[in-house]
């Protein structure tokens, strides 16, 4: 576990351009990385993530479908079998849906039932939350879904070197991941990106902050958030440690006891509604592996229980301030 | 006019240029009814520009224009009763606004205001209305398919001699719950008819990418239902072909499917760049040559029942209705931040009155 | 919260038997509910709950389906929302899936979309859970899904008295209840259950068991492992509480806290896999509500992080024995 | 042999008594090969037999029997080559025999034991053999056709002279999945082959109530698909489609549909109650007059190829090797409990590894 190294010597970039050169290099790499979704052929995807590479590697490995997500994931999961490394994406994650029988019940299982005979290593990469003004299908965070899926790894990068990083990860790796990209900072957030291939590890956390009084932990776009909430607190003096979990399955239980084990106080921050969300995982880990550490409450931050609204949406998200209230409910216990 | 199944070519009743290429009599439509189609069709279009700036002012985060459907929308949804169901998608406001969908109603949609049915709960592509019986869409392309069918079966099971109306897109039809819809509804023989707006496009789909078929109207077959395929932009062959749906449906007689052949105008939605994908041409040949509206009005001119004047004159009244619309939308509030929680139980849930005090601390309210 | 009463004067029942009752005394009292299902008319469903009840109502209101869970689950949906009280039957939970867009797109999200215009009063009727030798589709404990889709309510109970309460409940609840029926003891457990008409109210736990020393906290088919562990760990003097939950959704945060507040000390006990199981939402519950009580870790009992085998579903399944070991990590803390 | 879609009537080669009803030299099978497809058929039969008294005995859990329908799994499996894929359902183990599972090795699947190439992991209704390009079903009625797609939409990217047949049930053509997966094959062109064995039957529900066509074939004309519809107890005429198909799709000619009509004789598992919904008389007709077995004998003794003493010696040859296969089977152990947890990810998880000790401590090794 490490911070994000970044190379000085390269450009600033998106999250939308390292997940396109993630993309663009492994197909170079590896002519078995075909990448299949809605939209994504001329029209680059509705986020050009995947903008003119129907043009660099043609119509069979760049493959534009019909409107059916039940047939993205199960073609994924028939080419896996086959040999190739497909790369699904699927436009909003919210639409996952309509294939989510294909994924649970087809490519999280397939090693298993035949004794490791036949694997699935594909990639479902797909943008997932909220903040863009999306409404009730646009927005979601429904990560728990695919922890709770023995059989799958579930990745959900907070910045575009990470991204780029995660992805080439993603698409090596042998098993089934489904691939959350932040959508809200897509373009927002920026930093180093080197050209060249590189993995970020599959499994490992990064702190994105240190701190020694509180640990928040959390993942994808709520990074940020933390990281206001944490400039809020450093003014009363308090000193956040953010512990950016990068994979959510198989989740760094090592980071996660180091950093407790450091601060004894933890916020668990999700963008997801709280009951039977992933935050909840996290902080009964620690009330089984770690309860000896602790030294207050583990406060889980999230969306409220309801669907994702539309006019309300920043009622609705967990904001710094939130985060703030949960950080003083751990430490001022 | 006689209507039939699996045609190959649209069942058509005007030609481009507006004159009838059947029996008009047939239709037993009265001037003041033609006259009421048009306003229809050049109100769909006004509320759709209008509810359009709207995102280009950057005061709604989205819009999915009707723009060049509107006769395959006012067509099909003007032959249903008050009590009939219809079940939209994200491209249906033309029907809404004739199933009774006020035009306020639908900017408030737009804009997120509280005069919104669904009260901002949606994305705006389309609220809905218990007592209209218009059932809001999620944005999940096909869902709202299967739901159709439950309706009609559920209005069967009753007894009623009511109808269901789905709307979808040719993109749609690749989804499962197109396939499982269909099917459940020819089994039940349901009160339904399956209305596929075909623009031609799913986003930058074309039709000749999403399916293997020439049309959309002869999957019926795979059910063993009546596939009618209609020129989407004569109001008139739609309306004819809905209603003859509709009465076969009220009458027993089980579900159809419609695809009416049709064309978009506009980008997918606001946040499409249509311009990646669009061949040259394309486009203004629909505007140029077979816009329903246009085409509707080429109709009424040559039975002398319009003019200039009375174009005018109508463009005038709809737009200070529309200005009077949007006004009253604008002057309804944003919903309350603390109704957030509400809705999603019929009562809160211990937890959710949990959260509400939270909320209510956050917002210091 | 109170145990279960049973009336005295009652037959003994399964729990098939209960389910049925509830069905046919619901579809008596109110003419909107309605029965749809694969198999559930002539062949009475595969578990026969619906035996017989096409003959009594005829096929408008026990309605076989064709082959497809989105097309019984959408079409509930829509009787629903024209104010139909559809009960749907999916033949095993492992088969939702193709339905499950229907549920947490749509049957969930209908309230709320409308701003409480439409609802969706409905149940969707499952055999879940393993020890049937059903391997890994007829096996399954997805209750992590449905309890992390705000919207949907979520029933699972332990025996057949509370079966037939908690139906009744759920049917004439006004907004979506899965309801869980623990298959391996659809038969296996007998208790009274009154000819007539009761509920059980939702979001109520019951005590199964009273204790002092440790809390397991259950439901479903795991409450009779749990109870045979209790009698073990009786042996060696410890007094096991089982406090069993019978809806997950929304929980009886309540009682948890009281038996919590008792024992101080916690084992959280499902047929489920761990990792993102609805488990972990208990203990996080209490590692945030009830920290101060707790006098050693939330220990968690879980099935394995794999798909659910076929041969070795021996080994997978908690067992008395698991629980056993959990009590005492719990308290020999 | 002209082989024509959509033809309303099941293509057959053999009538019920076994006589040919088309010219039997255009078929180009030799007098070996027809011995050796009457082999197959009894041993499908005798196999299945075989498992399904494991069942009654008590040593298995479950068993879908196939009896009645060999002629449609044998048939079709015959004209594959060793590279091309099959994906099967929980019906189609006669299929998997012919592809080269050995009968042990099902006996070991229905077991349960570590012979089974899936190793105890599932339900035996079928194992999966990687070398065989056999791959394992779910339960999950219809899942198996959007893979079976995705495969052969790689063996087209890949260019391969492969191709890929699925297996599903009547019911199975309700689900989604087989709409989505049909669609996809169309618009791509890919070399699969849908084979649905319309045994009349989803458990206890009949076709027509599980839609609303005649046959399954002509659902093939929702995709722009050729659907062929071939008696599926005629061993010959299911040969010659599949056959036709798969030359087809190996000429890069694009996907079939094709539905063998046939029955099944058991329940639909040994779970199930038949005579709940089963019609009195209807089993004993289509085993009295139309056994696929029997019907393809009759054809041998006709043709002067078969009689009594070699059904004798065949018989017992059968029985021989399926006694040893069984004696296999049973020797072969019970997996080991630790490795319940193998096989979910390529490594175990860290957290895997700590269920590993748990487990190990609760086994006490
Ligand atoms: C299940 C699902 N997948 C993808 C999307 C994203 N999406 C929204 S509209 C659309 C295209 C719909 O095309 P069509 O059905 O032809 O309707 P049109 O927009 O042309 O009216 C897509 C892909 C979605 N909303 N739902
Ligand atoms: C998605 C799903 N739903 C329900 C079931 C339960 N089930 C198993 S087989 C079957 C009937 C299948 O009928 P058909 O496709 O005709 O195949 P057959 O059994 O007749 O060979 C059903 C309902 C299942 N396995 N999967
Ligand atoms: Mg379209
Ligand atoms: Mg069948």
């Amino acid at each position: 576990m490490a911070t994000a190294e970044v190379t000085k010597t390269q450009t600033q970039s998106t999250m939308v351009q390292a997940l396109r050169s993630a993309l663009l290099e492994e197909m170079e790499r590896d002519e078995n990385v075909v990448l299949l979704g809605e939209d994504i052929g001329p029209r680059g995807g509705v986020f050009l993530i995947t903008e003119g590479l129907i043009d660099r590697f043609g119509k069979d490995r760049v493959i534009d479908t019909p409107l059916a997500e039940a047939g993205i994931i199960g073609a994924a999961v028939g080419m896996a079998c086959y040999g190739l490394r497909p790369v699904a994406e699927i436009q909003f994650i919210d639409f996952i849906f309509p294939g989510f029988d294909l994924l649970v019940s087809e490519a999280a299982k397939m090693r298993y039932r035949s004794a490791g005979q036949f694997a699935c290593p594909m990639v479902v990469r797909s943008p997932y939350g909220g903040g863009v003004r999306g409404g009730g299908y646009h927005s979601q965070s429904p990560e728990a879904y695919f922890v709770a899926t023995p059989g799958l790894k579930v990745v959900a990068p907070s910045n575009p070197y990470d991204a780029k990083g995660l992805l080439i990860a993603s698409i090596r790796d042998n098993d089934p991941v489904v691939f959350m990209e932040p959508k809200k900072i897509y373009r927002a957030v920026k930093n180093e990106v080197p050209a060249g291939t590189y993995e970020i590890p599959i499994g490992k956390a990064a702190i994105t902050r240190e701190g020694k009084h509180v640990s928040v932990i959390t993942y994808g776009a709520m990074v940020h958030v933390a990281l206001e909430a944490a400039e809020i607190m450093q003014k009363e003096r308090v000193e956040v440690e953010i512990l950016d979990l990068r994979t959510l399955q198989p989740y760094d239980s090592e980071a996660i006891l180091e950093t407790v084990g450091k601060t004894g106080h933890v916020v668990v921050l999700q963008e997801a509604p709280r009951i039977g969300g992933f935050a909840g995982e996290i902080a009964a880990f620690i009330a089984e592996e770690a309860i000896g550490y602790l030294e207050g409450p583990i406060v889980r931050v999230a969306g409220w229980d309801t669907p994702f609204p539309y006019a309300l949406e920043k009622a609705y998200m967990p904001n710094a301030q939130r985060v703030c209230r949960a950080i003083k409910k751990s430490i001022n216990f | 006019m006689e209507i039939k199944p699996f045609t190959g070519q649209p069942i058509s009743v005007l030609a481009y240029d507006g004159s009838p290429v059947t029996n008009l009599d047939s239709l037993g439509i009265s001037k003041d009814e033609y006259l009421s189609i048009y306003r229809w069709l050049v109100l769909a279009r006004a509320v759709d520009d209008r509810g359009y700036i709207l995102v280009r002012q950057g005061r709604a985060g989205f819009y999915a224009q009707i723009a060049g459907q509107e006769a395959s929308q006012i067509g099909s949804a003007l032959p249903l009763t008050k009590d009939d169901w219809l079940y939209g998608d994200h491209r249906s406001q033309g029907s809404m606004l004739v199933k009774g969908l006020r035009a306020a109603e639908w900017f408030a949609h737009v804009l997120g205001r509280s005069l919104d049915p669904s009260q901002g709960r949606l994305m705006p592509h389309g609220p809905g209305r218990n007592d209209l019986h218009i059932v809001p869409p999620s944005s999940t392309v096909g869902n709202q398919i299967t739901e159709a069918v439950g309706t009609a079966m559920a209005q069967r099971i009753k007894k009623r001699k009511e109808i269901t109306i789905v709307y979808f897109g040719d993109g749609a039809t690749s989804e499962g719950d197109f396939h499982v819809g269909m099917n459940f509804a020819a089994v039940y023989g349901s009160p339904c008819i399956f209305f596929c707006q075909n623009n031609q496009y799913a986003i930058s789909v074309r039709l000749q990418e999403q399916t293997h078929t020439k049309t959309i109207a002869e999957k019926a077959k795979a059910y063993g239902m009546d596939g009618f395929l209609v020129d989407g932009n004569d109001v008139l062959a739609v309306y004819a072909v809905s209603k003859h749906c509709a009465d076969k449906a009220r009458s027993g007689n089980g579900p159809s499917l419609i695809e009416a052949y049709t064309y978009r105008y506009g980008p997918h939605s606001s946040a499409d760049d249509d311009t990646r994908y669009r061949p040259k041409g394309e486009l203004e040949m629909w505007r140029n040559e077979r816009d329903p509206v246009v085409r509707f009005r080429r109709f009424l001119e040559k039975q002398k029942l319009w003019n200039d004047d009375k174009e005018q004159k109508l463009l005038a009244e709809v737009k200070a209705e529309l200005a009077v619309a949007l006004e009253e939308a604008e002057k309804s509030p944003v919903p309350e931040p603390m109704t957030v929680l509400d809705h999603t139980y019929e009562k809160l849930t211990p937890h959710l009155e949990w959260e509400r005090k939270e909320l209510a601390a956050e917002l210091g309210v």
